[in-house]
């Protein structure tokens, strides 16, 4: 314990630098110098790299300020492995301690570190990596599956990226400067209020999760409205993919749950800021409430993550099963029955918290329910493999492994749903073990799946086979091992969040469940290098536009998509649109017209950037400056409002040429 | 000629109909609680909550124009829908809440004294039936 | 958040006119998604009603509703707002005609009116802290300054934007993109006014039987 | 009833064969031992729908493979069936069903507010007793208004006899925890949860906070001793020996933060102490939940209240920087951290004094 002789920097404030001092900076914490160090270095031999090949022209134009949903999904998911690094990261420090810190030992990271270790891994895990792969993927294959040629707002769309990133960048910059919160994913107050967190972590921690929610919120709007107005002529609501109903449903629960999130955290800002009273002991706060409210979004958020991935899976599933979707009323029906739900089970998170009877039982069943809809998916699935072809094709492994591991980790969700078997799991490493099989069993499984299968379409060449399978088995085993364990632990009733413990006999769980996390780890180098590999072979991997002989529109374009999407306007009549095309010999008319398209824009990178110092500045009190930053974006924003030249056109001629590369590739 | 064809900016008739009734819907539950009446507290929470309801509506139809076919529908469902949520939150936050604040606030009688056999929740009661 | 998000959803896509895409058979996306986003907003007044709800009695030994609130002064206030919301109306129908100098003059007005609103509730709040009933002195307050004082930023807002619209129609006319930001800005005041009938119901009128 | 559970209590024995540290599913208190019923059984109900699927998803890519040999059964079309989507609805509803009934009993059953009783657990039982607990950062406080003792980190109760236990928190929320005797509650500043269970043997079990509290959160568990009643009156003889007694003074000096505490005792328990710390009013000169509370339902304070604002504040005084020191400035000037008997490790508590907080 001689670590905790330390003391917080003394509390001070200058006009010009806030609360902001050289104590904040952790240049005594190797960890964060070599961390600190490496990204360093990494970034200037980036720096020297785009310099050389002269990439910083294109990189601006085509990517930082492109406004094609294509390449904003592209973008959203190297954000979502980027953090996937850092959160992964965190995970291993944890797995690490905890499995040292037994019986007296002290492992190596202080509370003081380890409690900002797991508050940050939950974070960044769920609004950086979770949020932004399934807004990623939502905004890369949504629009081509209805034929369109762009989300309804294309500006709004990039501006929301980069306001997500604004957020992800604040996290990260309290690794070197200052602290990140220590108060667990959801910041319950008290413990997050300004009595007994004093220093900056939470306030990193409101303003990354404000600013990256206004991205999320507007992302939701757009799409939503890309799905009500831009579908392809004759395309029925009951004609969309499946995948496309399913991102219609989690952007309902986008924007309906995260306006919730937004004003809780508003009044928990407040109270730290200006001395409200909505969640401190004293003064008639009331810290329930807070929970109640978080819940009110964080179940719903659940959901906001797992149904795009089951709307992934349904179309990997018939691709790779040469059949339509089996019962695919059903599976809109489910989905929309799982929307709904979402919205009336929030207690169950707080079963514990002292509820009477009646209030837990109505949860506890309203949870249950969900399972329903929820098993007749996987059903569905099943029974669309049935009588199939099935190819086992690397993603059709990932759905393979989902629907396993899926099983059980909804099996042992049910459990806690019961409320007299949740006052005795509660809190402890088994609901741990549950919400990452499926969130890991769900999501990220699923993102791999999507990775793989759209992969061809957004580039023109395959993944490499051999390292996607490798890819496969190190994160299925891995997870095995990582996880398995903490429901053992559970069931002795070992808690969450430990930084050590006295008992030696739990040492050897999480001594497995940390070589667990190694082979994950294993299973992550494996699909970076199978990145790396495919890239490097892309010309024998090269495919034409249609790989897999897949069912929906995203794969009548071009692989890549040319920025405009469809050369003609598509006409759709019933469901699986391509399949039919195929079917009867389609072909593009070979006489194009202009194509109308909206202008690339620095608006949104420049306004976000702004965003971020505005953040960084609250959360220092450098007043002056979050002045600034504020007016200049609102200035900024009414300045774009008076540019009335957003768009452009597209000469039938330019489309024709693009149109004629696509078909010698 | 409207930008939009379906999303019409209604008469000048609608408008004074629109600000009429609004009107009206406002200054009664003023006037109710300004002139003190005799009415029963709870009766007068229901009527002011009952006219706030009315003129909501009011204002959604003759300001806002929201009709079934704006939209192919889409501008009613997605009320709709708010409505739902709107009323998910409020409802179940107060039921939550309430609850939680019976079982635990240290407030009842029972509470003040040491007595071991006090009072249980608000909603304990009822528990003997299923044994 | 609210004060963020506000302005940009409303203008940031306003020249995607109706012609944004002529060669697809869409009508503008505009009005639908306003709708939605001013959906989610509403949910974001939910969650402070329902803070306000369940805080609302938590006077913690301080002044109450009845100490702090006047009905005659939020009547004025209600009758502000739903004045600038006709005319607002009226502004629209002069737009409807093409009628570029009376549709200024009718915002004009409204911004005058909406003006007036923010006046008093600024009046009331510094009356409020000044006397030591500021939101720091209870649960009660601090969700009444939250609620009032959110639906008072968004009508701030409003103003701004009220005041970018004139000047973009004065300088481009009643070209269609511009309509499609009258409209637009046209359902965000009308929608402040709504929720206005909920804050002078629940939040003061109630609290005063 | 009795008789669907002799096949989940024969599998709970098989499991507390095996290891016997597997304190929720070899529980030792008849509430711990319902809960892992439960448990068990919906585990079973739910294996009904789990194990077919586990198997139809590893199965049936297997068995349709798009390279097997005789491919005549390949139905390209085939994408509904109504009987099968009424199974495919029909079974699990039923599950949930059953699961619901079991789910609406036992919640009313074990609420945790609910005292316990003797009919329905079925053996003799003694009278309940009586335990107040306080989570103070970061160390459990147990009082015993009926011996008049209370105890630091080490909560003893005599077994075969029901145990009320009152709870509430000094500052932030955790959860009170003993896995080997049944479920857990929340402890909240100002509020106050109820828990009842019963220790069915004697021995010593695993009790911990397993609700993260803040940098003291690990170390904060303590063992649960369930003794005979003559070793339990022992224990509070032993307690009663103490030199200590838990004044208003003491429990303001307890309750500054203090990571990994040892085991205390105190001798003697001001009066209504746990109400008072509950009410969050041991200083003096606070207003307790309950008055404010009760002046609240009558309209406030009126605006002559506004004034007494410090007389209903409470955080800032125990404020604490991200080590968990201390920088709020204390109500009562305080002896040096702990007296004499503060065994648990004394947090530096130098730095801060009026470097923070000077709105208060």
């Amino acid at each position: 314990m001689a670590t905790e002789a330390h003391v917080q920097a003394p509390e001070t404030w200058s006009p010009l630098f806030g609360r902001l001092t050289l104590d904040w900076i952790p240049y005594h914490e190797p960890i964060l110098v070599g961390t600190f160090s490496a990204i360093v270095l990494g970034g200037i031999a980036a720096l020297i790299l785009m310099t050389y090949f002269k990439l910083w022209g294109p990189l601006w134009r085509d990517w930082l300020t492109s406004v094609d949903h294509k390449k904003i999904g592209i973008m959203y998911m190297v954000l979502g492995f980027v953090m996937f690094i850092r959160g992964f990261a965190d995970a291993l420090m944890m797995r690490a301690q905890q499995a040292m810190a037994a019986g007296g030992a002290e492992g190596y990271l202080p509370p003081h570190h380890y409690d900002q270790v797991f508050t940050a891994h939950g974070v960044i895990m769920i609004f950086f990596v979770a949020m932004a792969f399934i807004t990623g993927i939502m905004n890369f294959v949504m629009p081509t599956q209805i034929g369109a040629r762009d989300v309804a707002f294309p500006f709004l769309n990039n501006f929301s990226f980069w306001m997500t990133v604004a957020g992800a960048l604040l996290v990260n910059i309290s690794l070197f400067i200052g602290e990140f919160a220590r108060v667990g994913w959801l910041a319950f107050p008290p413990l997050s209020g300004s009595a007994f967190s004093h220093g900056p972590g939470v306030d990193y921690y409101l303003w990354a999760l404000q600013i990256a929610g206004v991205g999320t919120t507007l992302s939701g709007v757009n799409l939503l409205a890309t799905i009500f107005k831009m579908r392809a002529k004759g395309m029925k609501l009951f004609d969309m993919p499946v995948f496309t109903w399913t991102t219609l449903c989690t952007n309902v629960l986008i924007v309906a749950a995260f306006p919730v999130l937004t004003a809780t955290l508003t009044m928990l800002t407040l109270d730290r800021y200006l001395d409200f009273h909505f969640f401190t002991n004293d003064l008639g706060g009331n810290a329930m409430m807070y929970v109640n409210l978080i819940w009110i979004w964080g179940h719903p958020e659940v959901y906001i993550l797992i149904l795009p991935i089951f709307g992934v899976f349904s179309e990997i599933v018939q691709t790779f099963s040469g059949k339509p979707l089996f019962g695919y009323k059903t599976m809109v029906w489910a989905t929309a029955c799982i929307m709904v739900l979402s919205f009336i089970v929030w207690l169950h998170h707080f079963f514990t918290m002292g509820s009477g009877a009646n209030v837990n039982t109505f949860f506890g069943i309203t949870t249950m329910i969900i399972a329903v809809p929820t098993g007749v998916k996987v059903f569905n699935w099943l029974f669309t493999m049935y009588k199939g072809r099935v190819q086992f094709e690397v993603p059709m492994l990932w759905t393979t492994g989902f629907i396993v591991t899926f099983a059980i980790g909804g099996m042992t969700g049910v459990l806690l749903a019961v409320p007299p078997v949740d006052f005795q799991l509660h809190n402890t490493l088994f609901l741990i073990a549950h919400f990452h099989n499926v969130i890991i069993g769900g999501v990220v499984f699923g993102v791999y799946a999507a990775v793989t299968f759209w992969w061809p379409k957004a580039f023109g060449f395959k993944l490499d086979d051999k390292w996607g399978r490798r890819t496969f088995w190190f994160w299925c085993v891995g997870f095995y091992f990582a996880f398995m364990p903490l429901y053992a632990l559970g069931l002795m009733g070992v808690t969450r969040r430990l930084q050590s413990y006295m008992d030696q006999a739990w040492q050897i769980y999480f001594i497995i469940a940390a070589f667990g996390a190694v082979l994950i780890a294993c299973g992550i180098a494996c699909g970076f290098i199978n990145f790396a590999v495919s890239i490097l072979r892309r010309k024998e991997l090269a495919v034409g536009n249609d790989p897999w002989n897949a069912r929906t529109l995203d794969w009548a374009t071009q692989s890549p998509p040319a920025n405009y999407n469809f050369p003609q306007d598509v006409v759709v009549s019933g469901r699986d649109a391509f399949w039919k095309m195929k079917q009867d010999g389609f072909k593009w008319s070979t006489n194009y017209s202009d194509i109308h398209m909206p202008n690339n824009t620095a608006t949104g990178i420049i306004v976000a950037a702004m965003a971020l110092v505005f953040g960084f500045a609250m959360i220092w009190y450098i007043w002056w400056l979050a002045a600034i930053t504020f007016i200049g974006m609102i200035a900024t924003v009414i300045a774009h409002t008076f540019n009335y030249n957003q768009d452009h056109w597209i000469p039938a001629a330019k489309v024709a040429e693009t149109e004629a590369k696509g078909e010698v590739a | 000629m409207s930008a939009h064809s379906d999303t019409s900016h209604g008469t000048m008739g609608q408008l004074m109909t629109g600000f009429a009734l609004a009107a009206i819907l406002s200054i009664i539950p003023f006037a109710l609680v300004m002139m003190e009446t005799d009415i029963a507290p709870s009766t007068l929470v229901a009527i002011i909550m009952g006219l706030g309801a009315v003129q909501i509506v009011v204002h959604l139809v003759y300001f806002l124009h929201l009709k079934s076919s704006t939209e192919e529908g889409w501008t009613l469902a997605a009320t709709v829908l708010a409505v739902v949520i709107v009323a998910i939150v409020l409802a179940g936050s107060l039921w939550v809440m309430h609850n939680m604040n019976a079982n635990m606030m240290p407030m009842t009688e029972g509470n003040m004294v040491m007595d071991p056999e006090a009072t249980p929740g608000a909603s304990m009661s009822g528990h003997e039936d299923h044994n | 958040m609210t004060m963020l998000d506000t302005p940009l959803t409303g203008r940031v896509e306003g020249p995607n006119g109706p012609d944004h895409h002529p060669d697809h058979h869409h009508a503008s996306p505009t009005p639908i998604g306003f709708w939605i986003y001013l959906m989610s907003d509403c949910i974001i007044f939910a969650s402070l009603f329902a803070a306000y709800a369940v805080l609302g009695n938590n006077f913690a030994g301080g002044p109450g509703p009845k100490d702090l609130f006047e009905p005659g002064f939020v009547l004025a206030e209600t009758a502000l707002l739903l004045i600038s919301s006709v005319t607002f109306g009226v502004a629209m129908l002069k737009a409807d005609k093409h009628d570029m100098d009376a549709t200024t003059l009718w915002l004009v007005i409204t911004g005058l009116f909406g003006a007036g609103f923010i006046g008093m509730e600024l009046y009331e709040f510094n009356h409020l802290i000044h006397i030591g009933a500021g939101p720091d002195r209870s649960g009660f307050l601090s969700a009444f300054f939250l609620l009032v004082g959110t639906h008072g930023l968004h009508v701030t807002f409003g103003l701004v934007w009220l005041c970018v619209m004139i000047a973009q129609i004065r300088m481009k006319g009643m070209i269609p993109a511009n309509m499609q930001r009258l409209a637009t800005l046209s359902m965000f005041w009308h929608f402040l006014d709504l929720v206005w009938i909920g804050v002078f119901s629940f939040v003061y009128l109630v609290r005063l039987i | 009833m009795r008789l669907s559970f002799k096949i989940p209590i024969l599998l709970g024995a098989v499991a507390s064969l095996s290891a016997c540290q597997y304190d929720v599913l070899a529980p030792s208190g008849w509430v711990a031992a319902e809960q892992r019923d439960l448990l068990v059984i919906s585990t079973l109900l739910m294996l009904i729908v789990i194990i077919p699927v586990i198997f139809m998803a590893i199965w049936f890519p297997l068995r349709y493979r798009a390279d097997r040999p005789d491919q005549s059964d390949y139905a390209p079309e085939w994408s509904h069936s109504t009987k099968l989507e009424y199974v495919l609805w029909g079974v699990p509803i039923i599950i949930v069903a059953i699961l619901g009934v079991y789910t609406y009993i036992y919640t009313h059953r074990l609420d945790p507010y609910r005292p316990l009783d003797a009919a329905e657990i079925g053996t003799e039982i003694g009278e309940p007793i009586e335990v107040d607990v306080v989570s103070l950062d970061w160390k459990w406080l147990f009082i015993y208004p009926e011996q008049g003792v209370a105890s630091v980190n080490e909560l003893a109760v005599p077994a075969n006899r029901p145990i009320n236990l009152r709870l509430t928190s000094s500052t932030v929320m955790t959860t009170f925890s003993v896995p080997a005797l049944g479920g857990m509650i929340y402890t909240m500043a100002g509020m106050e949860t109820k828990l009842h269970l019963i220790a069915d043997e004697e021995g010593t079990y695993f009790g911990q906070a397993a609700h993260y509290s803040g940098p003291g959160f690990s170390e904060m568990h303590f063992d649960t001793l369930a003794m005979s009643d003559a070793d339990f009156d022992q224990w509070v003889e032993k307690a009663r020996a103490s030199n200590d007694e838990l004044s208003r003074e003491a429990y303001l000096d307890l309750e500054v933060p203090s990571m990994a505490n040892e085991v205390q005792y105190y001798s003697g328990v001001d009066e209504n102490l746990f109400d008072r710390i509950r009410g969050l009013c041991v200083d003096e000169g606070k207003v307790c939940m309950d008055q404010m509370m009760m002046q609240d339902e009558m309209g406030g304070g009126g605006l002559d209240g506004i004034a007494n604002k410090h007389m209903y504040q409470y955080d800032d005084q125990r404020a604490i920087d991200g080590f968990g020191n201390l920088i709020g400035e204390p109500a009562t000037p305080s002896a040096p951290a702990h007296g004499g008997h503060a065994d648990g490790e004394t947090l530096s508590m130098n730095t801060h004094e009026g470097a923070a907080h000077d709105g208060n």
